[in-house]
């Protein structure tokens, strides 16, 4: 394993004092990523978290117009109560604050216990599961919270800073899960400080179909074909779970370690494949937004937009990871 | 057998969680491999973080009865650990010691213990079958209840759970799982032991090897 | 090797054909990449260029602020004059036009090249040679242009929004890259699409200490150290060429295949090593911004700031890689 | 040995193009590999790329003069190929072109080819001794020299300039790059051949294989 870090006990910390140093605009205080101009009275709060491992997920998303504050857990572990409630308390502005979280059991509890202890701040939750390489069932964990967490945390963000209420806020989260749906591919595994190898092994000439972003195997392989064929098969599986059309927000994000260049080269077959189904690409991002370490490979996120949704991707936001408008 | 037993007295239980500490370190990496055949390669890190914790604090603050370890124990898992199994142990621990009636006898072990599983298969909504530690803690509870209507000494009913715990981790290689990060897998996490049922198997496998007292502790990091 | 790509020839338009895709504010016809809203009557036109496999250099940098074009050439290969000579002609507003090259022979010679043919374009040219990991001397290619290239276009193009004229616009060019020192770590080499496995052998547990963006070797290899080391190697080798004092511009770039949580922890280690000096940052960029396709590593730039370099640095910018202040 | 010369007309120059393309894409890898021990990676990549573009050319265009042909091959390689190999070896056959007097005549050839490589050397600012193409070129232009001098016949004398080129290219390894990407690596670019060099060597090596019109072509792509 080679890693640009200190030591694998130390990485989480040590980053987030990088984090910390690079961007005057936070605070980090307890392994909470807070804004430093703190909370907004009247202003619904916005706290999510995670493992870490994800950057700039969540705490690269902690600024003007998205989240109030982020809890980073240990590398793909999710943060413990303590942070959260400690985060919750903090950024409450006295219109109570919205979780967002991920769908995974260590997420799903750990939110659950803190939320159960905010006593006095006013918490709804939203579930991000947007994953349609997981089989959705009532009777599983259900499908897995990827991509479609940057368009929540950005959509209700807006919201939330035009002065709406936490029911308002937490009802556009959903809606943005809702209409979002997301499948990944990986090329190669990544590697966590803490295991110091690769967590699966993905030989030469192979691909994962339908990663997850910790690492987890896909669920299938495949041999490693053209990007054409790579971004076909996830907008296929997308399709058929929510048919694309009209207007579209898309999501072409790499898992840490690929190139831009050849995102770029997979967003322009997304793009093709979503013409050819009659729909429009009606904003998009590329780039390492929700990552898995050093994996190399691709996920889509597909969100139908609709005239609220795009107004509130469109509004001014001011973070590390995304900024526009400011 | 009466004088093979003994007294479940605080320092059993802080020596239980001594033992824990030392054997999931001792395991931290196959618990690692398992969790990256069908999760995400940190449940050995997770629990080995959580678990010198948990010595560091009751070291810090030595607790005077077995309640307060196990709630401490399990208080600190919550607060440390993060991920499933955070939650999952810590409610395992605190659930137990909200469940124990002093003094501690084997009966009174073995209902405590009970209502942790209990509660771990209530908030993780899990049944056996779903490969997860859930299959490792319920044959582990069932078997102390046998062993206390049998009239089984302590060391020799600690025996027995922890067999039954590692025999249901062991029955999780052939299962698909229903639950937890694996379930993603689908078929795919059919031929893996579950990496919860098998650091359950080494929890309650402590139990015998403190009571018995007999094992050689291979060194201590 | 495993590239999502289609084929390794139409790598580089096939990424062309997904950035204008991705971002209607740019325009691509034959090779070259503009700002969708053509050339402003007055302003200096900015045209930079150079091999692919570095983005979002250079085409990421063309928007309201930055570049008014660039000249993608293949990977690692310096664009044609052609390329160049389109270009300059297509976005000169009257001003006159800077080109920003990056010193490496190919690409001073087919600059060179495109400049004595544009004959009806007033055409200033400023090379960038911040790498002093090489030595510079006369008798040889001198140093590499590498990291701050960025902060010449970002500022050159500040200053050019302004309406400043081309010998004003050249200066502050020049001055950016005389204030401006690299240093790059490579953790693995890159692979080309065209030469299908890594540049050079780099075994588990070494670095190569002085590698530019090319996947050129560097000028050392050393055992895998902690990030603290590393980036202490990084600013010794900075701080001994141009002694760090004062107000600094630091980049701490990855080289395409790191994550940010990573490049987060080098960050921590490079500020505090400018505090240990005496020096402060006053502005700073994490990311992968110059990259060197999928390598892993990083590298640092760091440039003393005035109070016009500040000011032009915090000018608005719109573009795909770099964006603030609209 | 008159009855040994040959023609140096249009189609003989035609020729040494495409031998020149099919000889680089045969050694594209090796020069790949060559160019990434102390480059990039890419100069076999690159001339492949620009060579095809200029049998394209030829192919589409046919050239009434040698002159044309160079002109026009070194017009291809200055607008197709781009890095460092890319305006040198164009300037190298534009400048060859320019300086070509119709009817071509070996001393005619040796002269213009000498220009070409005069050429280089000032776009390049390289003189022999850097480690770059100008140490296969300069020998290859002094061995035709030495040859017109010598009356030694076209194919004898471009075999004598393919051995100079290759002799010069080999005489590249233990040198120290000041030119170029290799002299970014100082000291560590001496053990390996400049890949200019020795593409250098192919194209001047070409010149004897077509006038020689022994060597069989091993299949073209
Ligand atoms: N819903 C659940 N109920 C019971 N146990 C569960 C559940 N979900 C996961 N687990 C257990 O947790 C283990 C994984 O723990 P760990 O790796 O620490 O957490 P994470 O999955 O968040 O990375 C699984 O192997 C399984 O035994
Ligand atoms: N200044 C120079 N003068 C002459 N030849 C040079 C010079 N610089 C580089 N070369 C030649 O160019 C070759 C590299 O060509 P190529 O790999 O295509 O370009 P690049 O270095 O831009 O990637 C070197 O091996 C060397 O022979
Ligand atoms: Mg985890
Ligand atoms: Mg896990
Ligand atoms: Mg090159
Ligand atoms: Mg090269």
């Amino acid at each position: 394993m080679k890693k640009l870090i200190n030591a694998a006990e130390t990485a989480v910390d040590d980053a987030l004092a990088g984090m910390a140093a690079a961007h005057p605009s936070l605070r980090v205080r307890d392994r909470v990523v807070y804004r430093a101009s703190g909370p907004r009275a009247g202003k619904v709060g916005l706290v999510s978290g995670g493992g870490s491992g994800h950057e700039p997920l969540h705490a690269g998303f902690v600024g003007y117009g998205m989240l109030d504050a982020a809890c980073p857990g240990e590398v793909f572990t999710s943060p413990v109560p303590d942070q959260i409630i400690e985060a919750t308390a903090a950024v409450d502005g006295g219109a109570g604050v919205l979780h967002i979280v991920k769908n995974y059991t260590g997420d799903v509890l750990n939110f659950e216990m803190a939320a159960e202890l905010c006593e006095d701040v006013e918490v709804a939750s939203v579930l991000v599961d947007d994953d349609v390489a997981v089989q959705d069932s009532l009777y599983t964990a259900g499908r897995r919270g990827t991509g479609a967490t940057l368009f929540v945390e950005k959509i209700a963000g807006a919201l939330a800073e035009e002065g709406a209420p936490l029911a308002g806020v937490a009802a556009v989260a959903a809606a943005v899960d809702e209409r979002s749906r997301s499948f990944g591919v990986a090329l190669t595994s990544c590697t966590t400080p803490a295991a110091g190898k690769p967590t699966f092994d993905l030989p030469e000439g192979e691909v994962e179909l339908g990663i997850g972003i910790h690492g987890e195997p896909g669920r299938t392989r495949v041999a490693l074909a053209s990007a054409r064929e790579l971004a076909g098969v996830a907008m296929d599986a997308i399709h058929r779970d929510l048919p694309l059309e009209g207007d579209l927000l898309v999501l072409l994000n790499g898992m840490g370690g690929t190139p831009l260049m050849e995102l770029y080269v997979a967003f322009g077959e997304v793009e093709s494949y979503i013409r050819g189904k009659g729909a429009r690409v009606a904003r998009s991002l590329v780039g390492n937004y929700v990552t898995s370490l050093d994996m190399q490979g691709f996920s889509v996120t597909i969100c139908r937009l609709d005239d609220t949704l795009t107004r509130l991707w469109d509004a001014p936001v001011e973070t590390p990871g995304l900024r526009w408008g400011r | 057998m009466e004088h093979l037993d003994i007294t479940l007295d605080t320092a059993f239980f802080v020596a239980w969680f001594e033992d824990v500490a030392r054997t999931v370190r001792l395991h931290r990496d196959r618990l690692i491999e398992l969790d990256a055949a069908i999760g995400d390669a940190d449940h050995g890190a997770n629990l080995d973080r959580g678990l010198s914790e948990v010595r560091a604090a009751l070291a810090g603050w030595p607790p005077t009865s077995p309640i307060q370890v196990l709630v401490s124990a399990g208080t600190t898992l919550i607060r440390r650990v993060g991920g499933a199994s955070g939650p999952l142990y810590g409610s395992l621990f605190r659930s137990m010691g909200k469940a124990l009636e002093p003094p501690v006898t084997l009966a009174g072990f073995a209902a405590a213990f009970d209502a942790g599983v209990v509660a771990v298969e209530r908030l993780g909504k899990a049944a056996p079958g779903d490969k997860t530690m859930v299959d490792a803690l319920v044959p582990a509870a069932r078997a102390l209840a046998l062993a206390v209507r049998d009239g089984v000494a302590a060391p020799e009913a600690f025996a027995l759970a922890g067999r039954a715990a590692e025999d249901g981790a062991r029955a999780t290689v052939p299962l698909q799982a229903r639950k937890g990060r694996a379930s993603y897998l689908g078929g795919r996490s059919v031929g893996h032991e579950d990496p919860g049922a098998a650091s359950s198997a080494l929890i309650v496998g402590s139990l015998a090897t403190v009571a018995s007292g007999l094992r050689q502790v291979p060194g201590d990091t």
